[in-house]
């Protein structure tokens, strides 16, 4: 789940990361209002989770409350790649004198968490990963004993800091640790950390993205969530324990497991159709989680046809054609549907389906061809 | 022959007298496997599966009077890591781990722990493994195997028994299928269980199972072309997941233009293997590498 | 360092450990005054470091506070193992059903933070360790992640603590093992651990010993030594930061290395002296230094003769000699003196030395056998 | 031939513009031991010792620069566990701790993570070791060593010198001396070092300095017991030490009637090794064994 810049802000506060506190506006009086606490020229940035806000309108200066509340009555509704801004930081500007970036990741491929320091802040990592690769330390953390002195002696080094801002780093750089460890982060950046003209390192960007699998031990970060930001289906599935994410394609699909989905949506591709979602119900299927998994799908406008495919394996693929049967049943929305259930009981699963009027079929591929083409079917009777 | 487990293996079930770990341990029972003992704490002097399985309190105790020599966990993801330290201790030198949902930081410190005792990690969030007519450890459907000569080593779950079950359906058995897990860290990688198959007598001719997200797949390519001279089939899941989404599996997802199905199919695919666009091309291109 | 019981109890009660709250009382009117505010029965029990108080009559039941007043009255004063009791802790007294030992060792066979736990509570650890060994777990815990939920299950079925109180004896042993540590311990444990006839658990007596070399990042804890228990020429040679400890001979030591230091010891012995002391002057053998360990050596009565024995190794041996004579001359006791300076420069250090009329000596032995003979020809003289 | 180091060590010194660190390089550069780099952070790019040895500001620099395969470490207690995990991470196979008072509890992770990393440590708050007319590395005084065929280890520091200086007097020369340090938790036991001078062609005899405290020197005894057959002579100082105080030496204390120096002798007596009552004895205990 990633957080938003004043919501990873907060966090990295917390753990006595130095900043520019700053204050969230709605609207544009609100922001003027937050510009006159703060006096002096301040920044108005756009919060939103998709990356280039900057280039988009999103970032500007604003020298008075006035220009911070015309600032933010243009950034304020801008459409920022599908984003509708709702929310900006209004925060104090800085007088940059060097930019850095410090982040920490996880890092499957070392097993450990790594710290990523770059002299060359203010621009995306992976920008400077192509452009200039020896501009970046990776430092994998011992996975056992964590962030240590000479590990932060080393970044400092190489990012050059000065002699007498180095304990000042060292304060950051335990913070940035201490806030991804004690919030089970997947990232945790600060981009730029800053050196002012009058000499402060202060974090002026920051972001942090949480580990799913550990939200459930966090409450309160799972607050942090923007709903703004997610497809109310989604949040839907989330709430019903679905995984489920929102495509543009027309073919709806539910299957059990998420490799066995992402083959099913491939294949969907592959016959020459476009899939509407990546839906994984888990095991089991239980009918009303079924009945949710429709629900979501058909709310989606674009959908035309419904791809079900369940591997049975331990569970009775009977029971499992019984609930889909039943679960179409209450639905509000008709489209057409191609089942395939394989596993126990599949000729059983199979005569359940034909009987309710439902297509089967035995082969994943032939379940795929015969969606795209029901889909097609439908798309040319409404069209 | 097979790898990881066969007839000798001694299982242990953590978590034997919850409701998973209950269904999934009288499955392995029915299949042949040799559950010696579980644990559950509080529980122990008590017998699960209709008095067929002995209960212990802690690991060690159930290794001291059984001999177990493998554990299969089935507890949830909050006393996971605890569960696979404590099997660690006792000295169970083979730990199947399927729970999911397990937080990335724990698995970090269980990985690093598991790796510096010696012990070998399957899993988290896998399905475990079988060897075929031998040991089924885990939750894999035993009935759609069928012994045989190929090997497979996958990410997935169902996606496995897809492969699994058009393979048999072809009429190609398995030597041992082992599901490694989906989530970023886990304890043994394409490449560990690669190796075991190579070096695997039964084993003639091995299938992979990727999808998108890290870069095991293509250190997996690397491995082959350096060591692996048996006939090689592969999947990769993904190719239409869009970038920056988990799908599902915690370690399925494409950041910052790495972990493509595509980048993974190039690499497979000059390591000299052949990659299918489907799960059910599998069998046929086994058949064309000349596996019977 | 030791603690007494109540300061052990104090730093486990900070981390949750659950007990009677007790207090200290150094006058048998203040025992009075802690039992009425406690309330009901107490036990009065003397703060003293050295083991078997209660078989010296240092631990008493009291009914009421009167009663409280007497047996500290009796306690107060009392000599246990030459150690005379000045403090007493007054605490409620409990209704013991079952009694536990608990513990936590720096296991150095091990390398590691060692758990361990019997059935067998209020007895010394060692003893059930001679009479029933079976009664002990021991569980080294691992030196890099720390005490496991799995290890606080083992101990809690080791010691067949009841269903219902097993959440509680986890929070005790978590809380010790952060005692111990966050106080650098060597030692931390609580015998008995009880369960009471109400069916609670709770910490009846604690002890815990800190690491020396932890303690100068611990300042509130070295405010706990309790100098009531310490010689006070030891006090005087910690604070000059010289290893000193007094011994019931008649021949001062003064050597540079603890390893020579207890050699040196034990060829006195072996020459069939007594060794005064231990004392490891530490590298350099500086002036001032020297000056202060002598004054600490012949503070003690018993003294008849110094043994010097300084390897020099690096530093030079004249300048040694020149720091032994001028020192020397600042003392206001003036015993036989033998020296010995071993490495650069020795035969300069041994002629300096002879000018000042000090006994010298090539050999080890041949000095040992040299301060025995003076300090026997001393006691001679004086008696 | 010899142990640990020889004329290959390139030595790093960690802490080298300290006062102690600058005082002892001198005298391991005047021995000659090729000293190639010293690190202090915050004096990168500076020379120590008269512009005899560049400075780095870390480790991996002075490592990547000079190709150093070995460290002695200078640094005061707070800050030498950090310094010896900062060798091993950035690649020092050999790391020789001189510093004296670091709680245990920061060895005990020190120590295993090094262990882990396959590090080979001495000490800590020990003198270091020699290769005698190879390398010294440490504290130790050079000019107290003879070469010849006697390896020597010990927990002590002066209590060493005395030895080595009673041999050297005796003309009884040295291979390699190592002082493995007084503390509860070293990186190097005596068994560790027994074992490398047995198999060194360089080493004839062995002398084993020992003190009360811990159960080290019983484990030794066993081990030469089993092992070695070389002549030894051995010498256990706190025969007279008061159980219950530490004797200077952290590691130095009868605790619960364990590690007095009488079991050690006993020990080491049945297992056919020569204990002297007196340093001085040593010599002669080795002549009679046959030692040239």
């Amino acid at each position: 789940m990633k957080l938003q810049e004043y919501r990873s802000k907060e966090i990295l506060a917390r753990h006595g990361v130095p900043m520019l506190a700053g204050e969230t506006a709605t609207t544009p009086a609100e922001a003027r209002g937050a510009a006159e606490r703060i006096g002096g020229p301040v920044v108005v940035k756009a919060q939103v989770l998709v990356g280039g806000r900057g280039k988009a309108g999103g970032v500007k200066l604003a020298a008075s409350p006035e220009e911070a509340e015309a600032r933010a009555g243009e950034i304020i509704g801008l459409d920022i790649k599908g984003v509708t801004v709702k929310t900006v930081l209004v925060a104090p500007a800085a007088d940059i004198a060097k930019e850095f970036y410090l982040g920490l990741i996880l890092d499957r491929a070392a097993r450990a968490v790594t710290l990523i320091a770059s002299p060359e802040g203010g621009v995306e990592i992976e920008e400077t990963a192509r452009t200039n690769p020896q501009a970046i330390l990776r430092l994998p953390l011992h996975a056992l004993i964590g962030l240590q002195p000479h590990n932060v002696r080393r970044a400092s080094f190489f990012l050059g800091i000065p002699a007498e801002l180095r304990r000042d780093f060292g304060a950051v750089l335990d913070g940035l640790h201490r806030a991804f460890v004690e919030a089970d982060a997947d990232l945790a950046e600060i981009n730029p950390l800053v050196i002012t003209d009058d000499g402060r390192l202060l974090a002026l960007d920051a972001k942090i993205v949480l580990d799913d699998s550990a939200l459930p031990r966090h409450p309160d970060l799972e607050d942090m969530r923007d709903l703004n930001e997610e497809e109310p289906s989604e949040t839907a599935a989330r709430e019903a324990g679905i995984n489920f994410i929102k495509l543009d394609g027309s073919i709806g699909c539910m299957v059990n497991g998420a490799g066995l989905a992402m083959t099913t949506m491939d294949l969907v591709k592959l016959a020459g159709g476009e899939p509407a979602n990546f839906l994984d119900i888990g095991g089991g299927a239980k009918a009303d989680r079924v009945l949710a998994a429709f629900r979501i799908i058909l709310d989606d406008p674009n959908v035309k046809a419904i791809l079900v495919n369940i591997f049975g394996g331990i569970t009775r693929g009977d029971e499992v054609a019984r609930g889909i049967v039943e679960a179409r049943a209450g639905l509000e929305r008709e489209v057409p549907m191609v089942v395939r259930i394989v596993g126990t009981n599949a000729a059983e699963a199979a005569e359940i389906l034909r009987q309710a009027n439902l297509i089967t079929a035995t082969s994943l591929d032939d379940a795929a061809a015969r969606a795209v083409a029901a889909a097609s079917r439908a798309s040319g009777a409404t069209a | 022959m097979s790898v990881l487990v066969n007839r000798d293996t001694r299982l242990l079930v953590q978590g034997i007298t919850g409701r998973e770990g209950e269904f999934h341990s009288s499955a392995m029972l029915e299949y042949g496997t040799d559950i010696v003992a579980g644990v559950t704490p509080g529980k122990g002097g008590q017998t699960a599966l209709d008095g067929r399985v002995p209960v212990f309190d802690t690991v060690v105790d159930a290794v001291r009077e059984t001999g177990a020599n493998a554990t299969c966990i089935f507890v949830p993801a909050g006393a996971a890591p605890d569960a696979m330290l404590e099997a660690a201790e006792a000295g169970v030198p083979l730990v199947i781990c399927i729970t999911e949902g397990i937080p990335a930081l724990d698995m970090l410190r269980v990985y690093h722990v598991l790796r510096a005792a010696g012990v070998r990690l399957i899993g988290p969030n896998c399905p475990g493994l079988t060897s075929v007519g031998e040991a089924k450890v885990g939750i894999i459907p035993g009935n759609i195997h069928r012994a045989g000569p190929v090997g497979l080593v996958s990410r997935s779950g169902t996606l496995t028994y897809e492969v699994v079950q058009a393979m048999t359906d072809a009429g190609l058995g398995q030597s041992t299928c082992v599901g490694i897990g989906g989530d970023p860290i886990v304890g043994t990688s394409f490449v560990d269980v690669l190796d075991m198959l190579n070096h695997d007598p039964a084993t003639e001719a091995i299938v992979m199972i990727g999808e998108i997200g890290g870069e095991e797949e293509e250190r997996a390519a690397a491995f082959v072309q350096r060591e692996v001279r048996k006939p090689m089939a592969a999947f990769i899941a993904g190719r239409t997941a869009p970038p920056g989404r988990r799908m599902g599996h915690a370690g399925a997802i494409i950041s910052g233009g790495a972990g493509t199905a595509e980048s993974k199919r190039a690499a497979l695919e000059a390591a000299g293997i052949a990659v299918a666009d489907s799960p059910s091309q599998i069998p046929q291109l086994l058949r064309a590498a000349g596996v019977r």
